[in-house]
Parts: structure tokens; C-alpha cells; sequence
């Protein structure tokens, strides 16, 4: 068990503060001139309305993934995230500012509002995504292989869904990653869920962790949503990757509190679900195991929660202050 | 809803209506694809039928898209007639291969013996902001690849009338619905798509564009989702005095030549009002019609193309929407060709 | 150990015979008209002339792959095969001289002319393939998928070589068919190379039978190119698919004795290399077997040997006699 | 060869030779595909490199398009500059979504920010029986969707200078071979595409087209190898008085539609002649510019396209022969035109 330092460790928990309120900040944002259907008569709901239009998918109860690995990470090593990437862009030390822009579309965002939530990239901290599920996967290998080529111990960290583990990107992606020796680690956010479809539904076994052997590279599965976890089966693989020992597979088992994506009916979840799974909330197991082993006091947590939210705050403030892109620029940035 | 003969539906229920009737009379027929059962689709088109027909022909599948849409090829190739959906057709990058060159050469390429009675069904569409992965159209793209049936329709009654026709043919149909006409709960909607649908069953044959609006000066010809964004602006021009016949493609193979060509002879004007990509595709074929049969047909002033102009969809509101054409653009385009 | 009837081992000899010749002889034929290139001064080969021009994928050494498989299948089982298809195609018992006639071009083929020697279709015997790798997998989950619905107890057998392992549709379709429980078979045919690229450049582990873990499925490897014992293996894995239990994994070591395509140099092939493999031939190693117990006299070798002779040599004449499809055929069947 | 100056090389030893010279001139420049190293590439694109560079600069990849395309793309934002073979375009639906989601669209969704100076060389074309999922140009189909440099070289002189070019654009370029014109030893070619190179390092821009033969009394609008077919026709006709011009697109993306629009306005005839799909096309797009510009220029009779007509390319000889346009088809097209 590789331990974080307290300040690692303090680190953790301010970023899964600033991730949870981030998010749920954004449940409430989001609903914002879509309720009530001022568009059309009947409709329950307008996604196309409101200063955060198109779909939403935030990561609430999924920080330990995002902090425990990003924890590992320098601003040389990249990352490509998912279609839910707010929590991953936050913890890799993307401006929140910018990435609260741009999800409103604003040009002071991270695209100059183009890319949109499920499309953020940050070139200075090396942070990429996409809306497309399993599309991380080869680009991150690419990324690997340029740290290699250059020399550098650089790594590359790309997350998945358990949903998307199914998707043909995976398997190519990881053997190509082991053949190469590639500095990549993949890790799997196996949440239950890919929208209505479960893992069992979706998936021949029960760990993807398993399949790490049919690449000849390690696999760990993490079954607890504890960030101090992730911490340690993650800061293995990052050795190893910088090491040039090669790749690793982890499987994250973890919890989405939201719907797939806001306005998500949630039909297909059982009663009482979500309730169950806040109960062990990985922010409280952290913060108790910081309040237990002495590394933080109560005015130290005041301070640190006050933090977190005034830099929530201030970023959803300088992004309704941001203006739109003129529309001039429309046409630019087809090619540079 | 009310009277049976007047019954309205969004196009949304009148597609699984189309389904669920064609399964009632065909136990081959069957649904698969990602939250198709449960969810009854995340665009409502298979809505209620899990219900009615059970998880053996009502499928959820993992993210898997090659494997399930190429399994879709492989169980039409044994008899079954499956109805496939992929979920925005933005994503056909992961699985194109078993569609265009296996589903869409396979009868081809056994000269004919093989007969591959698949559906496969996809969401189109932008107006809500979902930017560039998943608002496109792309339908120009399969009409470009032969051995593909294409099917757009527009509104609920031709949506239910295609579906039935395309569960009943042997060849490979993809049918693309427009997100903003299919009338969801959660998503402003043109609500001339939702319309009367008769509760039995018909079809609606391919090949043929209608007529949605006759008009003397120019031909406006457009499809799904635009075709309402077109009458919108043929009524405001009406207005103004300027007639304009508004052809609803309907299905883009087989396409429908002659309803194009007699109206543009009659209106020696043409404007193509597309939400595709502008340029190799579907604004450009419509035109290239025209062009090779000018020995018969006059046009008063060059043709003009409304669609995106060559740029993935932007996410911000005021740049999808400059990027995509509205209305007003058509409006203003069509003023513009009367001058 | 499944063992084969008398009656069975003999077939499969007779269909490895059979096959070998077919291709054999198409190397030959496969040169008609190329050399010496009329066509252009300074060309070494056309492979657009001829009476059988574009690529030619010939399977001489994989015979037992084919035999040891089709021997457990009847008419109402279907196969997918690869770019490399004329041994499952006869060992399943598609017609040897609509393929041939296919493969001139001739109205009398499987496809009317128009699919060629990757593009086989026998829906009677049902029978398809494809010039995409990793492309029969999906397909072969769909007829697996549809026996199952009409309630029959019909196998699907998908091959696919050991660079189609890397491709995607391997992983998606081994996925889909154990979750759904789908009685289909996937066997991989190793011999060693993909073009020139060999095994150990494109593949992370030794042996693909491994990768069966991933998706809860059996996994078998065979690695001697032993017909006899390819028709045991797959005879399991039948009896189970038959029986619902599911698909299985089989992996055959095998050897392809020449180029890839015709006209590769082969500069990638160790010297001497397919001499060696031709010393452990696998219809040697049949017959060896059939003699040694008794199986099969002199007499009945020739006799088998003639036929097998005979059947090859009434194919190719049947397909050189035969008439290339009319030009108005272009346009047909691109719908029925 | 022999002298310098007249130095002539076929067009895989000329694509060939321009990757050297860029990968001498920058090391972050490298080559990946199936069969691109020890093979030297399946039609010679890549020969010779992996001996001069090594194993590290030209890397053979097992068959999984999407995660080495993909690395690709991802390697290009790392500051790497790929060169990566698709070995047939034919083959671009295993990993479609790599390209066209990603690798056009990462730049436009990042506003700019990021850079991806991949090139994606791919094998096209007809012509030696290779059927219906190994003979396909789709130029026009990645022409189409936005965020993608086309280019489509007829030539070796040309072939090298947009070679470099493209190795040096930050943006992705895709780069498209015919195999009927890269001077191979085991394929019939168009012996017009085996040209002078020089030995020196030069770059031919994107987006001018060449106007490879001139003529007066119809523009004939051509790329690739049938650049070589519609010169043959063009001689052809001139000894009957009939006077081609001919125009070689070169790229697709960026058009030069000057070019294009210029000759009309001279000869007032378009015929264009493509390989690809006839049908929501690149034939459909030469002529929707030329209709869009029916102001000024004055159409003598109606255009005509050549292509291959919406079928999949059958293998048998005589009907790919005839599924693909010839020489002889292209002339009799122009002789009905100037009737
Ligand atoms: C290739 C592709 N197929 C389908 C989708 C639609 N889709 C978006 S999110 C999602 C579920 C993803 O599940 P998972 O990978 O488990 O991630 P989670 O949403 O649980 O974070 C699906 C099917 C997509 N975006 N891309
Ligand atoms: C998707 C795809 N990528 C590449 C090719 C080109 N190609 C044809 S055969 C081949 C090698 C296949 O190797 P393997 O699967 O081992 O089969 P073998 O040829 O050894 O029988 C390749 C790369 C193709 N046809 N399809
Ligand atoms: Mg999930
Ligand atoms: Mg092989």
C-alpha cells in the first residue's frame, strides 16, 4: 500500500470538494431556462435551452478515481478522459475557470466555446477528452508512444467507462500498449452503468481487471471507492510506466450519484439505489481518515471547504461574465 | 389524441408503432441496440416495446457497435429481420465497416443471393447544442456508399409508413430520425412533425418526394428536420409574394429525380436547404440534377445551397446556431435569388 | 481425445487432398496471362491480367483447420471465413465448381462473377467470407444469434487468422457472444504471420486461446497442425455450442506454405523456412495414420487420390468453360 | 534515371523519397502502418525507409486501425509528426471514428489550440480486379466531412512535392494513392505518372489545381489516375477537332474552384470524370459550383459526369471494366456533348 503525504493527501480532498460542488453546482445551473418549458407547451423540459444547452454528464460520487490517480501526475503527463470529464480535467489541474467557460460556450473557455463539455482540451496541462466512448484509448497509446520516442518518463493516464471496456478500442488499444512497452495506464471507472445498460448486462465476466492478462500487463481491480486506494494501486502503475516497465489496467469499481445525464428519468435504477451508495460517500471516508490520523483540524477543514466552494463559485461566476464567441469565428479553426 | 380519425402522434411513437406492428405480424422481427429496451431508446423510437414484446426481442446491447450491428447483417443473412439501432449516427466511425461493406455489399457481391432485410435505424440532427460528436446528419455520406436504402422522413405519418416499408424489404435500410421532430418531452420540437397516423398498418413507398408546398417562382427541395424550417420560411415569403414549392425529399435512395426536375422546370429557380455538410454531398448531388438537364429546364439565376458550411458543429448557442441554417438564412438566400 | 469414424478421417483426407490441389493448381493458373507482362516493358508480373487477375490468398498447409472443422458440421451450421477462404469453403461443401467459376469471373460462380475469391456466398450451404479482417466475427454472432431464436440447434464456426486477433470485432464479438450465450465458435488460424508482420510483432501474448479468459469462455490451442486433433477440439466445442452451452475460443498453430498473396517475394521469410514446414505435412501425417491403422490400402489411396484429382481438375475446366456474366449484370443486385 | 536533371521515379519511389527527406530534416517526423517497414509498404510507398531510419522511425503495426491511427493523432498532440498508412482506404470503417472524430475534429473543438500534423496515406483505386472492398477511391467521402486536407496526387513530380507539403501542415492531411500510377513492378500503370523528380527537397501547394492540357471547347475536370485516362481522350478527340482542357484537381481540400470556374467561363462545357461514386459526390460538387455560378458563365449544353454508378465494384473483368469509367467512355461522353 503506497501511502499519499498529508499534503498529497489534503491535496485529495480539497479537489474532491471543488469536483463535488463543481458538479453539483451544475445540476442546478444546468436546469436554469429549461424549467419551466418556456419553449413549447407540454414539454416537460427543453435541453436545448438555458446558458448550459446539450447534454450533461457529471461525476459526482466518481472524485476518488479522478484525485487518487491524478495525485500521481505531473503537468508533463497527459490525460484523455470521457464523455464525463469534469472531475478528471479538475484533479489534472486544468483552470476551472476555463473549463466552467466553456461548458457555457463562452470564448474566454477552453475551446473558445467550440468543444463543449464533452470536448476539452488543455494543450499546456496535456488534457484531452471526447464524447465518443473507448475514442481515449488509441490517442492515449499515440501520447505514450511521442513520451517515448522523445525520451521523456512522461506517462499517459486514459479513463474509460466499464461500458466502454466493450468497445473495440480497448483491445486494440492494450495490446498495442503492451506490445510497444508504452507508458500508458488504463483505467477502467467501473461505475455499473453505461446510461440504463449494467455492467452485467454489457459484460461476459465480472472484473475487467481480468482482462489485463490477455495482454500479458497487470490488472488490479479497486472495489471500494476509496481515493487513498486508488492512490496506491494507481501510484504503482505510474512507477512502472515511468520505469518503462510498461502498462497496467485498473479497474475502478465506483459510483455515480446523478442520472447518466441531466434530465436522465432514471428509470432503470432501483428504488433507493443512489441513497444506499451516498451512505458511503468517499469525501467523508477521507475526511475521516484525515480527522482520525490527525492531518486535519476542524479549522484547517473550514478553511479548505471555504476554498473549495469560493473557487467553484468564482468559476461559474467568470463564466457567465464571458462573452460569446463572435460568430465571425465560426469559420476559423477548421485547420490552424 | 381524441378520435381514432384524428388521432396525432409524435414521430417518435409513430416509429415504434411502425416497429410493434410489424413484430405482431413477423416473429422474425426483432429490436436490438444500446438502451433500446429499457430506455425504449434515448429518442423514444422503441419506446414500449420491451413491454409488449420481452428482452428476447427487445435487446439492450453492450457498447459494442461492430459487433451488434455486424451481428444484425448475420442474423438478416439467416431470415431473421432485424431492427438495429445506432444510437447518433455520429458515432458510424466505430462500425462502418460492417455496415458499408458488409451490410451494403454483401447481395451485390453474391449477385444476388443473399438478401439482407435489416433496419438500421439512427438519430440525426443538431439545434441543441451537442456539438460536433453528436449533432451531425451525415445521411449525404451512406447515400454516397451504394447498396444502402435511405430513408429520412420528416414528420410522423411518412415516419410510420417507411418504417413498415422498411421492415418489409429485403435490402438494407437505414432510417434516419431527426432528433428536434421527433416530439420528446425533454427537447423543443417543430410540431408539425407530429401529425395524424392511422392506427393500421400501411406504408409508405420509397422513391417518392412530395410536394409539401406548391409554389411558382422557385424550387425550394430540403428534407427532415429542414423541411419545416423551409415552410417556416415559405409562409413568411408568402407574405411577401413569393411562391415557393418546397419538396420534401423523403428518401434520398432511391431518389426521386422527376418530382425535382418538374418542379424546377416549372419554377426555373432551385435552392437546396440542407443541415448535412455542404460541400461532396447531398446539396451538391440535388444541383448536379439539375445541371445535367438543362436541354430542358431554364434557370432564371444560379442555384444556391443552404447547409453547414464545411466545419464540424460548434457547442456555443450563437455558433451552432450560425453554423447550422435556420429560417431566416433560407428566407433571406431565397429573397436574395428573386432580386 | 475425440476420435473420428473411419468414414469421417477418410473424408477429411479426401477434402485435404482436394484443397491442396485447388490450390496448388491456382498457383499455376494464377500466372496464366502475367508472365512474361505483355501489358507494359519492364513490369515482372500483371496482377490484373489473366484469366484469374486481382488477389489470390491461398491457404496450401492450413488444410487441417478446415477439415478437422467442417467435419463436425452440417448443412444448417454457417461459417464465416477470411480473404484466405477456398479450404473452408470446399470443406464445408459449397459447390468446388461455382467456386472455381467465381473465381474466373464467370456468371456460373457463387456471386455471378461478382465477388471473387474474397467474397464467397453459398446460402444454401451457408457459407460467406470477407476481404476485411476481423470482419466474420460480428456476422458470425448474428447467424448464431438467429439459431438461436428459431429454437435450432445450429452451431456458427467464425475463422479468422492471428492478425485478425488484434483487430476490434475479436473483442466485441467474443464479448457479445458469451454474454448472450451464443452458440458460435471462434477459431483462429496462427500461422505465424500477418502479410510479413509475425506474431510476436503484433501480438502482446503467445498464445490467443489465453484471451478466451477474458470473456468467461473456454480456450483451447492446438499446436500441431494435426487434423486429428483439430477435430477434437472442435468437436467439444460443437457439443457444447449445440447443447447451449455457449461459445468457445480455439486457437490452430498451422503453416502457410506460400506468400501471402501470389506474387508476394516473401523477402520477410526466413530461408528455408516453408521447406522445413513441408516436412511435417499434415495430409503426410493423415495418411500415415490412416495406413498405420489399417484405414485405408493402396488401393483406396489411389482411388481417393484420383477422385480428389479429378473433382479439382472438373472444377477448373468447368469454370474456364463457362461464360463471363453479360455487361447489363453491372447494375443488377445491388438490391434484390 | 541517368542524368540528374532528367532524373525520372515513379511515384511510390517519389512519396517515398519526399518522407526521407523529411524525416531527415526533423526527427519528430516518423512512419507507421501494417507492412510499412520490412515490406516497404504493400504498394511501395514506404520502401527503403525502414533500412535508412530504423526500426524506431518506421514501425510495422499489428492489423488494429483504430488504436494506431488513433495513436497517431494522439502521438501528432504530443508535437510527433506521423506519417501513418491506412493500407487501403477501403478499409477506413474499422477506424473511421479515429479519423473523422478525432483526428478533423480535435483541432476546431479545441479552438485552435491544438495541433495535429499527421499525415494518413492510404491506397486507392481499380483497375486490376481486386472487387468490392479493395478497388474504392472515397476521396470524396473524406472530402466531405470537415477537418481533413485531401489530397489526391496524379503524378510523381506532384506526388513528392505534396508529400513534403503535407508532412509539414499542422493539420491532418490525408494523402491518396492510386494504385494504378505508382510505377509498381507487378501492376499495370499509367506510364504519364512516372515523371522528372528532383533530387532536392520542394513543396506543390494545396489548393491549386493544374490545368494539365488546354483546350476550348470543354473542361474536363479530372484527378488521380484518371488524369491519364482523360489525356488519352483528350488526344483522341483533338485529332477528330475537338479541344479538351483538362484539369488535374491535385487536392480536394482545400478546391481550387478558380480554376475550375475559369475554363467554363472559356469553354462553356463541363465534363467531369472521377472514379469514385457517381452519386452525393466529388462529381456532384464540380458541377454545383459551376451552377452556383451561372451569372458568369454561359453552360452550351448540359454537364456531364462521369463515375462509377452507385454500384459496389464487381470483380469479374469485363464488368468492372465496365463499372469503372475508361478512356473510351470519357470520349464518348465528350463527342455526345459536342453533338
Ligand atoms: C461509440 C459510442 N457509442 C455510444 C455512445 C453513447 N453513449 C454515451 S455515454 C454511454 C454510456 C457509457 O458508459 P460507460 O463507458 O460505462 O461510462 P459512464 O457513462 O458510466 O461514465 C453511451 C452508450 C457514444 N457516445 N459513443
Ligand atoms: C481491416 C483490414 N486491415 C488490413 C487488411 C489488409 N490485410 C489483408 S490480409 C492481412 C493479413 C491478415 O493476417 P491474418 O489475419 O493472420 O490472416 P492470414 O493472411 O495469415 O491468413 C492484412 C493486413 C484488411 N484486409 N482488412
Ligand atoms: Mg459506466
Ligand atoms: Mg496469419
Amino acid at each position: 500500500m503506497i501511502e499519499p503525504t498529508t499534503d498529497k493527501m489534503l491535496w485529495m480532498y480539497e479537489q474532491m470538494l471543488i469536483i463535488r460542488e463543481f458538479e453539483e453546482t451544475m445540476v442546478n445551473i444546468y436546469l436554469e431556462g429549461k424549467l419551466p418549458p418556456e419553449i413549447q407547451e407540454g414539454l416537460a423540459f427543453d435541453i436545448g435551452s438555458g446558458p448550459v444547452p446539450g447534454e450533461m454528464h457529471l461525476a459526482a460520487g466518481q472524485e476518488p478515481v479522478a484525485v487518487g490517480t491524478c495525485a500521481h501526475l505531473k503537468k508533463d503527463d497527459t490525460i484523455t478522459g470521457t464523455h464525463r470529464p469534469h472531475h478528471f480535467a479538475i484533479a489534472k489541474g486544468v483552470s476551472i475557470n476555463a473549463l466552467a467557460a466553456e461548458i457555457f460556450g463562452k470564448v474566454t473557455g477552453l475551446g473558445r466555446g467550440k468543444g463543449g463539455h464533452m470536448h476539452l482540451f488543455d494543450v499546456e496541462n496535456k488534457f484531452g477528452c471526447s464524447g465518443i466512448i473507448g475514442a481515449g484509448m488509441p490517442q492515449a497509446c499515440g501520447a505514450a508512444l511521442a513520451a517515448k520516442k522523445k525520451g521523456k518518463d512522461w506517462v499517459t493516464v486514459t479513463f474509460f467507462g466499464e461500458g466502454a471496456a466493450n468497445q473495440g478500442s480497448f483491445h486494440e488499444s492494450l495490446n498495442l500498449a503492451a506490445l510497444w512497452n508504452l507508458p500508458v495506464i488504463f483505467i477502467c471507472e467501473d461505475n455499473s452503468y453505461a446510461i440504463s445498460v449494467t455492467k452485467d448486462e454489457s459484460t461476459a465476466i465480472a472484473n475487467n481487471a481480468d482482462r489485463a492478462a490477455g495482454y500479458g500487463m497487470p490488472g488490479v481491480s479497486v472495489d471500494n471507492n476509496d481515493a487513498l486506494e486508488v492512490f496506491s494501486v494507481v501510484g504503482e502503475a505510474v512507477s512502472r510506466a515511468r520505469a518503462g516497465e510498461g502498462p497496467s489496467l485498473i479497474e475502478c469499481k465506483t459510483d455515480r450519484y446523478l442520472g447518466h445525464f441531466q434530465g436522465d428519468a432514471e428509470a432503470y435504477r432501483p428504488e433507493g439505489e443512489v441513497e444506499k451508495l451516498r451512505e458511503n460517500d468517499p469525501i467523508d471516508l477521507l475526511r475521516d481518515h484525515l480527522v482520525a490520523s490527525d492531518a486535519m483540524s476542524d479549522d484547517n477543514e473550514k478553511e479548505i471547504k471555504d476554498r473549495a466552494s469560493a473557487t467553484v463559485k468564482a468559476a461559474y461566476e467568470f463564466a457567465r461574465a464571458s462573452d460569446y464567441p463572435d460568430t465571425s469565428e465560426v469559420a476559423q479553426h477548421v485547420f490552424v | 389524441m381524441g378520435n381514432e380519425n384524428n388521432r396525432e402522434l409524435t414521430m417518435a411513437a409513430a416509429i415504434s408503432e411502425g416497429m410493434a406492428q410489424e413484430m405482431e405480424r413477423d416473429e422474425n422481427v426483432f429490436v436490438m441496440g444500446e438502451d433500446v429496451a429499457k430506455y425504449g431508446g434515448i429518442f423514444g423510437a422503441t419506446g414500449g416495446l420491451l413491454d409488449r414484446f420481452g428482452a428476447d426481442r427487445v435487446m439492450d446491447t453492450p457498447i459494442s457497435e461492430t459487433a451488434f450491428i455486424g451481428a444484425a447483417t448475420g442474423a438478416a443473412a439467416e431470415g431473421m429481420r432485424p431492427v438495429v439501432e445506432l444510437m447518433f449516427v455520429d458515432f458510424f466511425g466505430v462500425c462502418m465497416d460492417q455496415i458499408y461493406n458488409h451490410m451494403a455489399k454483401n447481395i451485390y457481391m453474391s449477385g444476388g443471393n443473399v438478401k439482407l432485410p435489416v433496419v438500421l435505424t439512427t438519430a440525426i440532427g443538431g439545434g441543441y447544442n451537442d456539438a460536433a460528436q453528436h449533432s451531425q446528419c451525415l445521411y449525404g455520406l451512406f447515400a454516397h456508399v451504394p447498396g444502402l436504402k435511405i430513408v429520412v422522413p420528416s414528420n410522423a405519418y411518412d415516419a410510420k409508413g417507411m418504417m413498415i416499408e422498411a421492415i418489409r424489404d429485403d435490402n438494407p435500410v437505414m432510417y434516419f430520425f431527426h432528433k428536434g421532430i421527433m416530439g420528446l418531452l425533454w427537447m423543443a420540437y417543430f410540431t408539425g412533425s407530429t401529425t395524424h397516423v392511422p392506427e393500421e398498418s400501411y406504408t409508405v413507398p420509397f422513391g417518392k418526394a412530395k410536394v409539401v408546398r406548391e409554389g411558382n417562382d422557385i424550387t425550394l427541395v430540403t428534407l427532415s428536420q429542414m423541411v419545416h424550417k423551409s415552410m417556416q420560411a415559405a409562409e413568411t415569403l408568402e407574405s411577401d409574394g413569393i411562391s415557393v414549392e418546397v419538396i420534401d425529399l423523403r428518401t434520398l435512395v432511391p431518389l426521386d429525380k422527376d418530382t425535382i426536375l418538374n418542379s424546377v422546370a416549372k419554377t426555373n429557380r432551385l435552392c437546396v436547404a440542407d443541415e448535412d455538410y455542404l460541400s461532396f454531398g447531398l446539396s451538391g448531388e440535388i444541383v448536379a440534377i439539375v445541371a445535367e438537364n438543362l436541354d430542358s429546364i431554364d434557370l432564371t439565376c444560379p442555384v444556391k445551397r443552404l447547409a453547414v458550411k464545411d466545419m464540424p458543429i460548434p457547442y456555443s448557442p450563437p455558433l451552432e446556431n450560425a453554423a447550422i441554417p435556420q429560417s431566416s438564412d433560407i428566407e433571406n438566400t431565397i429573397r436574395g435569388m428573386m432580386a
